[in-house]
């Protein structure tokens, strides 16, 4: 008897499980297609859906579509893997979209895709994380990589007077962007400005809060004199700044790196971060999507000194950054601070 | 260690080999105390401590759950996706009802967590699917779902209330309150698989699943039981999770059960059920983040970290076997010399045969 | 083992109310029905035997009284009172409590708890009592007389120490109904002795005993009453001292078996195996032994007395710790099977189900197994090959079986036994050890083993034979080596065998 | 006959065409861009290497164990072929020295297990971290991405360009190791210890080698799976394949191999992976969100082995209810099944000696 009623119980929840994900998926999905009746089929590939930066990527993305009367469709994969992000381009090249923009996690792994996707007149605009250059037509760049690298260290230089250890806690070592920035922050480093303040270490929170919260308590114990860390990634950031704040470090220990104001509201008050940047993740998908939308038009094909207008943001230029490919930036970093982080809600 | 077993009967020698994990992990884990004591200058003080033992709690938190299916012959890799899925639930609703007592909040952990692990231990047990391939499901379903609850979106630190963050950063007594959380957990699991029935009954089924039945303990109810307490505890892994990582979304906790089953499985319980304590598992996750926290302080590379972190594992591994081995031998050699006295006492007659 | 007639406690013919009647049960397994209406009683205060051969229905009906199948028809009345007996809790509640022939024993766990799983004695608070159930556990292998520590681990315990804890187990429960099947397979006869005693002490207290058994001697000597069962129906029920064991048997099998151990008498030849000075510290020590062409040797001696460790090493499972092996003259190193088995020896292991057969695989692949390289050149399979390997063995040993493609799980125990000694057959061996070849199969195909064994040895085979019955003991062999506390104690030729001269020297007796 | 035909009709392998038909028709129903030519080709092309991957860990659970490490294998082997090809190596010697060092990693992981007799769970758990960890030590950060065409072409290119090179790869592996594996003295030894150890080993099975050598084909496997993996993606980054393990495993479950051993198929495996793919391939078409596939992923591997267990039910109960009386259970290991089996075994005896 018990066991029937078991197994009737255990068919219902099944049945639950199923009926509330496909009930909730048609409701208030995180990945979903902004439909308009005429224009052209977008389609926005985060490097994973789920988390907040993409999320609000892929919702100005659409908002950039209701604008320009185009069709937008967010989605991606789980994970951050580039292996897994393939078979989204190849769905929406076979589904006849007109172009793809997409946030790499591995530059060349996509790119073959990206190929295929363009030989069969997809056009590919790359943003945030970019993509082998001959795979895309414009990279929409966050603010160029290279005054990334020199803010932050700025940012640390002001808080702890130039002078100290300082430590890097970035994503994974495979990261592209970090990589990056971490080369021009050790350029920036070099300039007479910073020459008190010695790079001691570079850890990896493999994006993930756990993995970035062991690494920051171990870079504070094993170098007992550090006075500040960089962590150019969101996710280390915030592991770092509640490491500081669970451990009441914040006085002694700067930081500073790219964040986003929700997650750091509460430190920036408590002062455990007093000053950090980001661009505005608002804006970023919105500008990538305007940009997709020019390139199919062809009203921008990535000539050096191009410019058009981009909806609320206004007028951008094409120009030639980090090597000589088409870039469009989007602007100068937001910088966040007790005073004005209660601006922005993201 | 061996050469004091010799004054020793068999039996008190195969009780030992009963202990010998947790004797073989306090010795690796006093090898490594010592050796990073000497090599990292940072390494024996009482913040360095405090902080393994806020990275542990969770972990044993979780891994006392993990540690009852394990006995009973089951695998749960659902947990983080249950830790990730309570912690947003419970903490986006402490965002959204700001002054619940913290107790309805962990309330509410766990029980998404007892909920999830019960359904778990449903398809194990009723519809018959072997808990490995069950639960590498549900750690996909669990996880999907917690995409479309959160629908992209997360709780942030600064929605959450003081009282609840400060779980992860006071320290009554020096020791991280999440700390306590786990000692209790810790605590109360040691109690449970030692002197309740149930618990005992977790050990009979992993042994022997069908003489379990034979000997009327109801073999399915248990296992469910194991499956919906260690839901129940990942839930309030998950509670436990959100003060300590306060920024939540629908990747929190992504390959959590990796760091779970590594505490369990050098811990000590068999992967074939029937053993292993929670005390063996608390010293096996205190070991694991000695050895990472150790290599760090050491300013060790990145990588060779990484690839220490997975050599130590199986050097743990690798010793405890040899260990077990020889203490077997020992014994082995010991019940020879019994043997050898009782004949001497006796000496046999050979019967001539004509 | 011997019978002693005088030392039988015959009770009073007024018996009292049954405690377990069985009106016309029935249990059906796809059509095939294991059980057929069969219908006895049970009464308080009897040892009552329950007789039959493999399959005859024993091991369902004890499963239908202890709860863990139901009955399809019929009815089983208890106190009295028709009562359907559900699960094994039920059964426990009522006071029916078995002890199964495969010992059902938790590796993991001490004995004392092994005692009580699931049924763990409680404090006032309700947690576990642990010193209760060591007390309560110590005073039962007390009665017994076996001296084993409460706390040791199970997984340090032989296989005879686990019977007696199974049989420990059963008798500390408040039973009224006691089952026990096959209880004394793996027991010394000392042991059996206790054992007896101390169900006959129970009987004598009021409780039922069910005793299952292949050996009809102890029948004899214990049972009040027998039943006889023979595929699936009941054939009789009796006093036991109105049946002999000749009668017994007949009515088993439906015809009579005069003569079960037909060893023929040959030629012996040279010398084929020489062992000197085997030891391996703790199970065995300084065993030297001959075996010629043509012999068959029986190695003799209680479970336990290193019998089928020294076996072990010989194959190369085990490793000797000193001690050399001549095969043919020629030296030999055990070091692992696959090299025992090139130099021509062969190991049938005791435990037919974890040791001998891959359970889930057909006839002819098990069959095949141990010859596999010989019937795959390059490697690659020919299922044809082993196909007709099999086939010959079938025809040869009387394997009853649809066909060379059935899996070995569904068959018989006897027919999987079989199954196994084809394997090694097939190996074409110069040395065989046979350890417990007859344990726990049914009298028919026990006269097919022991035939095939005498045929192989009439053509040359060597072989070496590790039996726990002595009657198969000293029927079979040639030669008898006796083992005790893992020495070689005595060596008897056949014609100055008798049980009484092997068992003193097995327990280290004076002859009588 | 019937019993023939229902034993049939209830073999894994068939209920998993079943499922791709199935599947294929609720995909095609889901996006009018599935039944084309060119999507039924490529469909399986981006899992080629997980298939790879499978195959390879299909003998090692086969043979009742399990390499969780194999991702990390693939991600040592790229990035050691890529660093000799950027140190100006030979391509095809570099490609030989990675499959080397994938062998090599696997035999690691093979003697630790075999010769040592550790838990292989415990020990790849280990070798998961540590094998990562050498590929970042090899090649740290970066990436390399200039490969010759010739290279690139085994896993990524295409004949005639519609059919991917990859798709010919896959099948040729699966068919010649599911000649390896069903057809060799070497495949029915894994069988045998998988499924009884003991007694494989009682009986000249040279067990300890045989499971030695598992671990080396797979090891061997992921070397293969990850020319595969470069071919395709055309990137070689010391955390390839990360994430892509959960994935394998299912492919591996999914194809009907029992995850405790003894039992198993290469086609099944093969089939499976191809299940996943026209699903995932729908779904991905139909623009479902990746957090729903994975939840339909998840809820088929349930319902494929709840739905088996019910087909042998129904099987055995055509020839012998026994096995339903006994309840059976998956996770019970082979000493109970074994007990069951014995208890089981006096129903069946044949009648009328």
């Amino acid at each position: 008897m018990r066991r029937k009623r078991l197994g009737i119980l255990s068919l219902i929840s099944l049945v639950a499980v199923v009926v509330l994900s496909v009930g909730l998926s048609a409701g208030t999905s995180s990945a979903g297609t902004e439909r308009a009746e005429s224009g052209k089929r977008i389609f926005f590939l985060p490097k994973l859906i789920g988390v907040n930066v993409f999320t609000e990527n892929g919702k100005s993305a659409k908002e950039a579509a209701r604008a320009l009367g185009e069709t937008v469709t967010y989605n991606g994969p789980t994970e951050a893997v580039a292996a897994k992000q393939v078979p989204f381009i190849d769905s929406a090249a076979r589904q006849g979209y007109n172009a793809i923009v997409i946030s790499a996690n591995d530059p060349n792994a996509v790119a073959p895709a990206l190929k295929r996707a363009q030989q069969r007149g997809l056009k590919v605009i790359s943003y945030d994380g970019d993509v082998r250059k001959d795979a895309r037509t414009i990279f929409v760049s966050p603010p160029k990589a290279s005054d990334i690298g020199a803010f932050q260290v700025e940012w640390l230089g002001a808080q702890i007077r130039y002078r100290g250890e300082i430590a890097i806690l970035s994503a994974t070592p495979t990261a592209a962007n970090q990589n990056t920035w971490i080369k021009f922050m050790k350029q920036t480093l070099k300039k007479r400005k910073y020459r008190n303040m010695k790079l001691v270490k570079t850890a990896y929170g493999n994006d993930n809060p756990t993995d970035s919260a062991k690494e920051t308590q171990a870079l504070l114990r094993a170098y007992p004199n550090l006075k500040g860390i960089i962590a150019p990634t969101t996710v280390g950031i915030s592991a770092a700044a509640q490491v500081l704040d669970q451990s009441r470090r914040c006085r002694r220990v700067a930081l500073t790196g790219l964040g986003l104001p929700n997650q750091m509201r509460r430190y920036v008050k408590k002062g455990c971060a007093r000053r950090f940047g980001l661009w505005n993740e608002r804006d970023f998908g919105y500008l990538a999507t305007y940009v997709a939308s020019l390139v199919l038009d062809g009203k921008l094909t990535g000539k050096l000194g191009e410019s058009f207008r981009a909806g609320r943001l206004g007028t951008r230029r094409v120009v030639t950054s980090d090597g000589n490919s088409p870039v469009v930036v989007l602007g100068k970093p937001l910088v966040f601070t007790r005073a004005n982080i209660d601006k922005y809600n993201f | 260690m061996i050469a004091e077993l010799r004054g020793l009967k068999p039996q008190q020698i195969a009780a030992a080999a009963f202990r010998l994990r947790e004797i073989g992990l306090v010795i690796a884990l006093g090898a490594a105390v010592v050796f990073f004591a000497i090599r990292a200058p940072n390494f024996l003080t009482v913040g360095n401590w405090q902080d393994i033992a806020r990275d542990v709690a969770i972990v044993v938190v979780v891994a006392v759950g993990e540690t009852m299916v394990v006995l009973t012959r089951n695998i749960d890799l659902s947990v983080a996706s249950i830790v990730g899925l309570s912690a947003y639930i419970s903490a986006d609703y402490l965002a959204s009802h700001p002054g619940t007592a913290l107790g309805v909040a962990a309330l509410i952990a766990v029980g998404v967590g007892t909920v999830l692990g019960f359904v778990n231990g449903l398809l194990v047990v009723v519809a018959r699917i072997p808990a490995i391939i069950a639960t590498l499901a549900t750690l996909a379903i669990y996880r999907g779902l917690s995409f479309q609850v959160t629908a992209g979106d997360q709780v942030s630190a600064f929605q959450l209330p003081d009282r609840f963050l400060d779980l992860a950063a006071s320290k009554p007594l020096g020791l991280p309150t999440l700390a306590w959380f786990a000692f209790a957990v810790a605590i109360a699991g040691s109690a449970v698989l030692r002197w309740t029935r149930w618990g005992r009954d977790f050990y009979a089924i992993g042994s022997n699943p069908e003489a379990a039945r034979f000997a009327g303990i109801p073999v399915g109810r248990r296992i469910i039981l194991a499956f919906t307490i260690c839901g129940a505890l990942s839930g309030l892994g998950g509670f436990l999770w959100a003060s300590r990582f306060p920024n939540v979304d629908a990747v929190a906790a992504t390959d959590f059960e990796l760091d779970v089953i590594t505490a369990v499985v050098i811990g000590g319980v068999n992967v074939f059920g029937g053993s292993g304590t929670i005390f063996g598992v608390v010293l096996g996750a205190v070991l694991v983040a000695t050895i990472q926290d150790g290599f760090t302080l050491l300013r060790l590379s990145e990588f060779w970290k990484m690839f220490f972190n997975g050599a130590a594992i199986v050097v743990a591994v690798t010793i405890d076997a040899l260990v077990t081995r020889r203490l077997q031998d020992a014994l082995r050699r010991r019940r020879a010399e019994v043997l050898a006295a009782r004949h001497a006492a006796a000496p046999p007659r050979p019967e001539a045969a004509p | 083992m011997a019978v002693d007639d005088d030392n039988r406690v015959r009770r009073t013919p007024s018996p009292p109310a049954p405690l377990v009647e069985l009106h016309g049960v029935s249990r059906s397994y796809g059509g095939v029905r294991a059980v057929d209406g069969v219908s006895f009683s049970v009464r308080p205060g009897t040892v009552h035997a329950l007789v039959g051969e493999n399959g005859a229905g024993k091991s369902t009906l004890v499963k239908i009284l202890t709860g863990i199948v139901q009955l399809d028809e019929g009815e089983l009345v208890i106190d009295g009172e028709s009562r359907r007996v559900g699960d094994a809790q039920t059964a426990h509640r009522l006071g029916i409590v078995a002890m199964y022939q495969e010992p059902t024993v938790f590796q993991d766990l001490t004995v004392a708890e092994n005692v009580f799983a699931g049924r763990h004695i409680r404090t006032r608070l309700g947690t576990v009592d642990w010193r209760a159930m060591r007390r309560e556990t110590a005073r039962i292998l007390g009665e017994l007389g076996v001296e084993i520590d409460p706390d040791t681990p199970v997984r340090g315990l032989g296989v005879a120490d686990r019977q007696l804890l199974e049989i420990t187990k059963a008798l500390s429960s408040s039973a009224r109904l006691l089952i026990m099947d096959e209880p004394t397979a793996a027991l010394s006869s000392h042991e059996v002795e206790n054992l007896f005693a101390t169900i006959r002490r129970l009987r004598d207290r009021g409780v039922a005993v069910l005793y299952i058994s292949h050996r009809l001697e102890e029948v004899g000597e214990l049972a009040d009453i027998v039943t006889i069962l023979r595929d699936g129906r009941h054939i009789e029920t009796r006093a036991a001292n109105e049946l002999s064991q000749g009668e017994i048997i007949r009515l088993m099998v439906g015809r009579s078996l005069d003569q079960l151990f037909p060893k023929e008498d040959v030629e012996v030849g040279d010398v084929v195996f020489k062992a000197e000075g085997l030891s391996r510290g703790g199970l065995f020590a300084d065993v030297s032994f001959e075996l010629h062409r043509g012999e068959i040797v029986a190695l003799a001696g209680f479970v336990g007395s290193g019998r089928t460790e020294v076996a072990r090493a010989i194959f190369g499972v085990d490793p000797l710790d000193e001690g050399q092996l001549w095969i043919e003259g020629r030296p030999f190193r055990p070091r692992s099977p696959r090299r025992a088995l090139r130099r021509g020896l062969a190991y049938l292991p005791e435990d037919r189900i974890h040791q001998g057969l891959i359970q889930p695989m057909s006839i002819s692949r098990n069959a095949s197994m141990a010859v596999l390289p010989g019937l795959t050149p390059g490697g690659i399979l020919r299922p044809w090959r082993e196909t007709a390997l099999a086939r010959r063995f079938m025809e040869q040993l009387r394997i009853k079986a649809s066909s060379p493609s059935q899996i070995v799980q569904s068959l018989s125990g006897g027919n999987q036994q079989k199954v196994v000694l084809s394997k090694w057959l097939a190996a074409e061996p110069r040395v065989l050890l046979l350890d417990e070849p007859t344990h726990g199969v049914d009298v028919g195909t026990k006269a097919d083993v022991h035939r095939e064994i005498s045929r192989l040895a009439a053509q040359g085979l060597t072989i070496l034979l590790i039996s726990s019955e002595l009657p198969e003991v000293l029927g079979m062999s040639d030669r008898i080596l006796v083992m005790r506390e893992g020495r070689l104690v005595a060596e008897l030729s056949r014609a100055d065998a008798t049980q009484e001269r092997v068992i003193a020297a097995a327990a280290g007796v004076a002859a009588a | 006959m019937t019993r023939v035909l229902l034993r049939l009709v209830l073999r894994w392998e068939t209920l998993l065409i079943v499922a791709i038909v199935g599947g294929g028709i609720w995909s095609a129903t889901l996006s009018e861009f599935f039944f084309t030519r060119i999507n039924l080709l490529d469909l399986a092309t981006p899992y080629v290497f997980i298939g790879l991957l499978a195959f390879g860990l299909t003998f090692v659970v086969i043979a009742g164990e399990i390499d969780i490490s194999v991702t990390s294998i693939l991600a040592v082997s790229v990035v050691s072929f890529a660093q000799l090809l950027d140190h100006g190596v030979n391509v095809w010697l570099a490609t030989a020295a990675g499959l080397g060092v994938a062998a090599a990693l696997g035999l690691v992981n093979g003697l630790l297990v075999g010769v040592l007799n550790l838990p292989s769970l415990a020990v790849t758990l280990g070798t998961l971290a540590a094998f990562q960890g050498l590929a970042f030590v090899i090649l740290s950060g970066e990436g390399v991405a200039e490969f010759p065409q010739r290279y690139l072409s085994i896993g990524g290119g295409y004949s005639k360009q519609e059919l991917p090179h990859a798709l010919v790869l896959l099948v040729a592996a699966a068919f010649v190791l599911g000649l390896l594996l069903h057809a060799t003295r070497f495949g029915r030894y894994l069988f045998a210890i998988g499924s009884n150890r003991e007694a494989a080993h009682l009986s000249g099975v040279p067990a300890s080698r045989v499971r030695v050598t598992v671990f080396v084909i797979s090891g061997l496997m992921a070397g293969i799976a990850g020319i595969a993996y470069v071919g395709f993606f055309g990137s070689a980054r010391a955390d390839a394949a990360q994430g892509s393990l959960l994935d394998v495993v299912t492919a591996v479950v999914l194809g009907g191999v029992n995850i405790f051993g003894g039992a198993g198929t290469m086609v099944g495996v093969f089939l499976a992976l191809i299940l996943v793919a026209v699903l995932r391939n729908g779904m991905q078409l139909a623009n479902v969100g990746g957090d729903t596939q994975n939840i339909v992923i998840g809820v088929l591997l349930l319902a494929a082995i709840a739905a088996g267990n019910l087909g042998r039910a129904i099987q055995d109960g055509s020839i012998s209810l026994a096995r339903l009386g006994i309840r059976r259970r998956g996770v019970i290991r082979s000493d109970a099944k074994e007990a069951a089996i014995a208890m089981s075994v006096e129903s069946q005896t044949p009648k009328g000696r």
